[in-house]
C-alpha cells in the first residue's frame, strides 16, 4: 500500500517547523498547506513576490492583480506583504526561507536535481526552481517513486546520477515517495539513507524501484 | 519638462526601431503594460529582444507581438503558456535564452543600479552555467551574470503622478520596478495618473527619475490566466501554493 | 512564534558575544536604533566590529560604544562627527575600514540578497581598490567588492506588526532595510507596533521574514544633528543641498 | 576681479537643464540651487534616501527623520519620494542622475578628482563622493582656483596629476573656479580647455596659477 498524494504531503508537512516561512512548488506540494498542523504558523511565500499566501478566493472575489507562482487567483492574509521579483528572490538566494518543497522528474544520490526540461520535448523554462534549490535553507523533494512510461515499463526516479539536465547540484536534502522516504547528506560524504517507509512497503520493493545507492536507517 | 502623453502611440513616438531590445515588466498577465504592447503591434517593428519574465498567452500580451512575427529573441525563465511561442521555437524562428527567474530579475536590477555583474549559486553545475564564468567563494562555487539594459522599459503601475513616480498593486509588481530602471527610456502606463503631492511619499515604489513618459490607461477588465476558486461551504480553506515547477 | 519582546535587553538576550559583527542601521543620528545601542553597551560586550554608515556623535548613538571602547573596528563611509573616534583611531586603538557609501550600501544588500560579489566603477584607480579584483567590462574598468552579513542586525523603523513587517519614515530609511537582511538575526525597535492587517501589505518596506525580534520603543524627542532652518520672512526659498563631501 | 563664491554657484546653474536629477555637494554646490532659473524644473537628489528636496524648514518646524546628505534638516516638496541608500546609490551608480555639482581639492589635466583625504590628517572617509563622481553622468567642480597655504604661499589645484590620494579617475567634466571655467574631455584625449574667463581675469593670470595644461577656446 504506497501513499497517496495526499499521504504524501501529509508526510511532507511534518517537516514544518513553527515561525517557518516555506515555499511551495506546484502539484502535490501544493497540497502540503492543508497538512499545516493547527496552532502552527507557517507563512507560504509566492517567488513572484507575496510573502503570507491565503487561499484561493470564494467565486467572485478573484483579484487578477493577485496571484501565486503558477499563476493561479489566491488571496492575502493579515501578515502578508508584496515586493518586487528582485527583492523576493534576493529572499530566496540569501537563505531567508527555511524550506523549499517541490517535485521532481529525477534525483541523485549526491542530491542533484533534475525537475525542469526533458531534451527532444519543448522547454518551458526553469521558472524559479533554480533559483529556490540553491538558495533555500532545506529543500525536500515531493515525487512518484518511479516514473510511468509509455509502454508501461517504468524507470527509476532516484538515481545515482541523473541524465536529464539539472535544476541544481547537491541541492536535496530529503526526498518524499509514494514508498517511503529518504535522507541526502548533500554537502558531506553521507550519501542517500533510506529513513522511513509507507505502510505495506518492504525495503525489497524499494531496493527494486531504486537505482541509486542508499543506506537504510529506518527511525 | 511634460512627461504626460495623450495616449500609448504618442508616449512610444520616436522610441522604436528594428532590432532593438525592450523589457516587458508582468508575471504571467499580471501587471503587463497590455496598451504599450498592443501599440508596438501597431507600429509593425520587428527583429525585437524581449526580455520578459513570460512570452503572454495566444493573442495576450506579448502573445500579440509573437502572432505578428516582431519578436526575434526572448530572454524569460517560463514560456509555457503560448502555443504561438512553441510553434516559432520549435520552428527554428524564434530564439530564446533561459534565464532562472531570479537571476533574471536580479540581471534587471543589477544593469539598473550600474552593476555590470555579479555571482550568484544559482545555476551553478547546471546548464545554464555553460560558457560562464564561475568562482569560489568562501569554499562555495558561483557563477557570473551580467547585468541587463535595455533600449526601452515598458511598465504597468496602478497610480503614477504627473512627475512619473509610481505605486504598483499586490504582486502585480513583480518585475516592472526593475525593469523601469534598467533602459535608456522607461514608459509607464497606469490606471491611476494623479498629481504630484498625491501619493505618499514613504510609498512610492518608483521614483519619477526613472519614468520619462507616462499615459494613462483607462481601468478595463483584467485578464486572469488560473481561474482558482473555493466554494463558500468549505469549511477548511483550501490550499494556494503553487510555484513554476 | 513570539517575535515581540518586552524591552531592549530581553531582545538581546543570547544574541551578543566578544568579537562578534554587528550591523546598526541609520544615517547620521538619523534612523539609528538608539536603544538597541544603549542595551547593547550595558551588556559589557566587546571587540565588536561594527558596519553602520556612520559613527554616531560623542555619546550618542554608536559614539556610546566608543565611549566604553567595546569597538575594535568600523566599516564606515563617513565618521567625521566625533571626537571620541577621532582619538581611538588616531591612537591606534580603533580599526577603520572606508567604504564608499553605495558600495557600503550595495555590500550590505548583495550579503542579504545571496551575492558574495559585484563589480563597481566606484573607487577604481582610488585607495579603495587597492588589493582588490578589477575586471573590464564592455572597455569600463571595474572592481569586485563583496557581499556583508553580520552575526546581528540592529535597525529602527516607524512602525511595525507583530509579525515584524515594518515601515520606515522619510529618511530615516536609509540603511535599515539593506541591513535587515544581511544578518543571522535581526531585532527591530519600532516606534508604533501595531497587530497583522493594520500595515498596508503593498507598503511594507521590510517583510517580516527578515525580522527575529521586536521591541517597541516609546516615542521621545529624537536628536538633530544639524539643525538648519530659514526665517518665515524669506521671499524665496534657501536651498537645501549638501552632500558628504 | 574674481568670481565671488556666489557668481561660481550662479555660473555652475547654467549647467542645469530642464527635467535635470542633479545631486549637490555641500559648499558653494549648494548654492547653486538659488540660481535655477524660473520655470526651470529640477529635482535634487540626496543620497542618503530622497529625491525633491526643498528648502530648510521654517523654525520650530525641523524634522529629525527628513535630513540631506550633509545630516541637516530640510523638507519635503510634491515631487518627493524617499528609497533606501541602495535604491539611492543605484540610482546614482546606475548613471540616472544627469548631474552632480561638488567641490574638489585637487583636479587633474585628465579629469582625476581628489577631494576625500590628505595624508597625515584625520581621515573623516569620502561618504558618497567616490560613487557620485563614478556614476553620476556629468560632474561638474566648484572650488577655489588656487588654495592659501598656512604660511601665505598659494598651491596649484587644476594639476598635471593629483598628488592627493584620489575620489576618482577621469571623472571631470567641467571645473569651475573663481577665475573661469574649464571643461575635460574626460574619456577621450582632448585634455582641458579654458572656455570662459571671470570678470577681469586674464589668460596670463590663468596661467601663472594653473600646473596642468591646458587649452585655450574661450567663448
Amino acid at each position: 500500500m504506497a501513499w497517496t498524494r495526499d499521504q504524501m504531503a501529509e508526510r511532507a508537512a511534518k517537516e514544518l517547523q513553527d515561525g517557518f516561512y516555506v515555499n511551495l512548488g506546484i502539484g502535490i506540494p501544493t497540497l502540503v498547506s492543508n497538512y499545516i498542523p493547527d496552532g502552527m504558523t507557517v507563512q507560504l511565500q509566492s517567488e513572484n513576490g507575496m510573502l503570507g499566501m491565503g487561499p484561493f478566493p470564494y467565486e467572485g472575489e478573484e483579484d487578477p492583480d493577485l496571484i501565486n507562482a503558477g499563476k493561479q487567483t489566491i488571496t492575502a492574509l493579515p501578515t502578508t506583504s508584496y515586493f518586487s521579483s528582485s527583492d523576493s528572490f534576493g529572499m530566496i538566494r540569501g537563505g531567508h526561507i527555511n524550506l523549499s518543497i517541490l517535485g521532481a522528474m529525477q534525483v541523485a544520490q549526491n542530491g542533484d536535481l533534475a525537475n525542469w526540461m526533458i531534451p527532444g520535448k519543448m522547454v518551458k523554462g526553469m521558472g524559479g526552481a533554480m533559483d529556490l534549490v540553491a538558495g533555500v535553507k532545506k529543500v525536500v523533494v515531493v515525487m512518484e517513486h518511479v516514473a510511468k512510461n509509455k509502454d508501461g515499463s517504468e524507470s527509476a526516479k532516484l538515481l545515482k546520477s541523473c541524465d536529464l539536465p539539472l535544476t541544481g547540484t547537491q541541492v536535496v536534502d530529503m526526498v518524499i515517495t509514494d514508498l517511503g522516504v529518504f535522507t541526502i547528506d548533500k554537502h558531506g560524504e553521507g550519501g542517500m539513507t533510506l529513513v522511513e517507509l509507507a505502510d505495506g512497503v518492504t525495503e525489497g520493493e524499494i531496493k527494486a524501484k531504486t537505482e541509486g545507492a542508499f543506506a537504510v536507517a529506518l527511525r | 519638462m511634460k512627461k504626460v502623453h495623450p495616449d500609448p502611440k504618442a508616449a512610444l513616438d520616436g522610441l522604436l526601431h528594428d532590432g532593438m531590445t525592450i523589457m516587458a515588466g508582468g508575471f504571467g498577465l499580471c501587471g503587463i503594460p497590455d496598451e504599450l504592447i498592443a501599440a508596438i503591434q501597431a507600429s509593425g517593428v520587428k527583429d525585437l529582444t524581449v526580455i520578459s519574465n513570460n512570452a503572454g498567452v495566444d493573442g495576450v500580451g506579448l502573445g500579440k507581438l509573437l502572432e505578428t512575427r516582431q519578436i526575434r529573441k526572448m530572454i524569460s525563465s517560463y514560456v509555457g503558456e503560448n502555443k504561438e511561442f512553441a510553434r516559432q521555437y520549435l520552428g527554428g524562428e524564434l530564439e530564446i535564452e533561459f534565464n532562472p527567474q531570479g537571476t533574471l530579475a536580479e540581471r534587471i536590477r543589477a544593469g539598473g543600479a550600474g552593476i555590470p555583474a555579479f555571482y550568484t549559486k544559482t545555476g551553478y553545475g547546471t546548464q545554464v552555467a555553460e560558457g560562464k564564468e564561475t568562482k569560489e567563494f568562501d569554499g562555495h562555487h558561483y557563477v557570473m551574470e551580467r547585468g541587463l539594459f535595455a533600449d526601452l522599459a515598458i511598465v504597468h503601475a496602478y497610480q503614477g503622478d504627473t512627475e512619473g513616480n509610481l505605486i504598483y498593486r499586490k504582486t502585480a509588481r513583480n518585475f516592472n520596478p526593475m525593469m523601469a530602471t534598467a533602459a535608456k527610456v522607461t514608459v509607464a502606463q497606469v490606471e491611476h495618473l494623479v498629481q504630484p503631492g498625491e501619493l505618499d511619499a514613504d510609498f512610492i515604489h518608483t521614483p519619477g527619475i526613472f519614468i520619462k513618459r507616462i499615459i494613462h490607461v483607462p481601468v478595463r477588465e483584467k485578464q486572469i490566466e488560473q481561474r482558482t476558486t473555493r466554494k463558500r461551504k468549505d469549511a477548511a480553506p483550501a490550499a494556494a501554493g503553487g510555484g513554476a515547477v
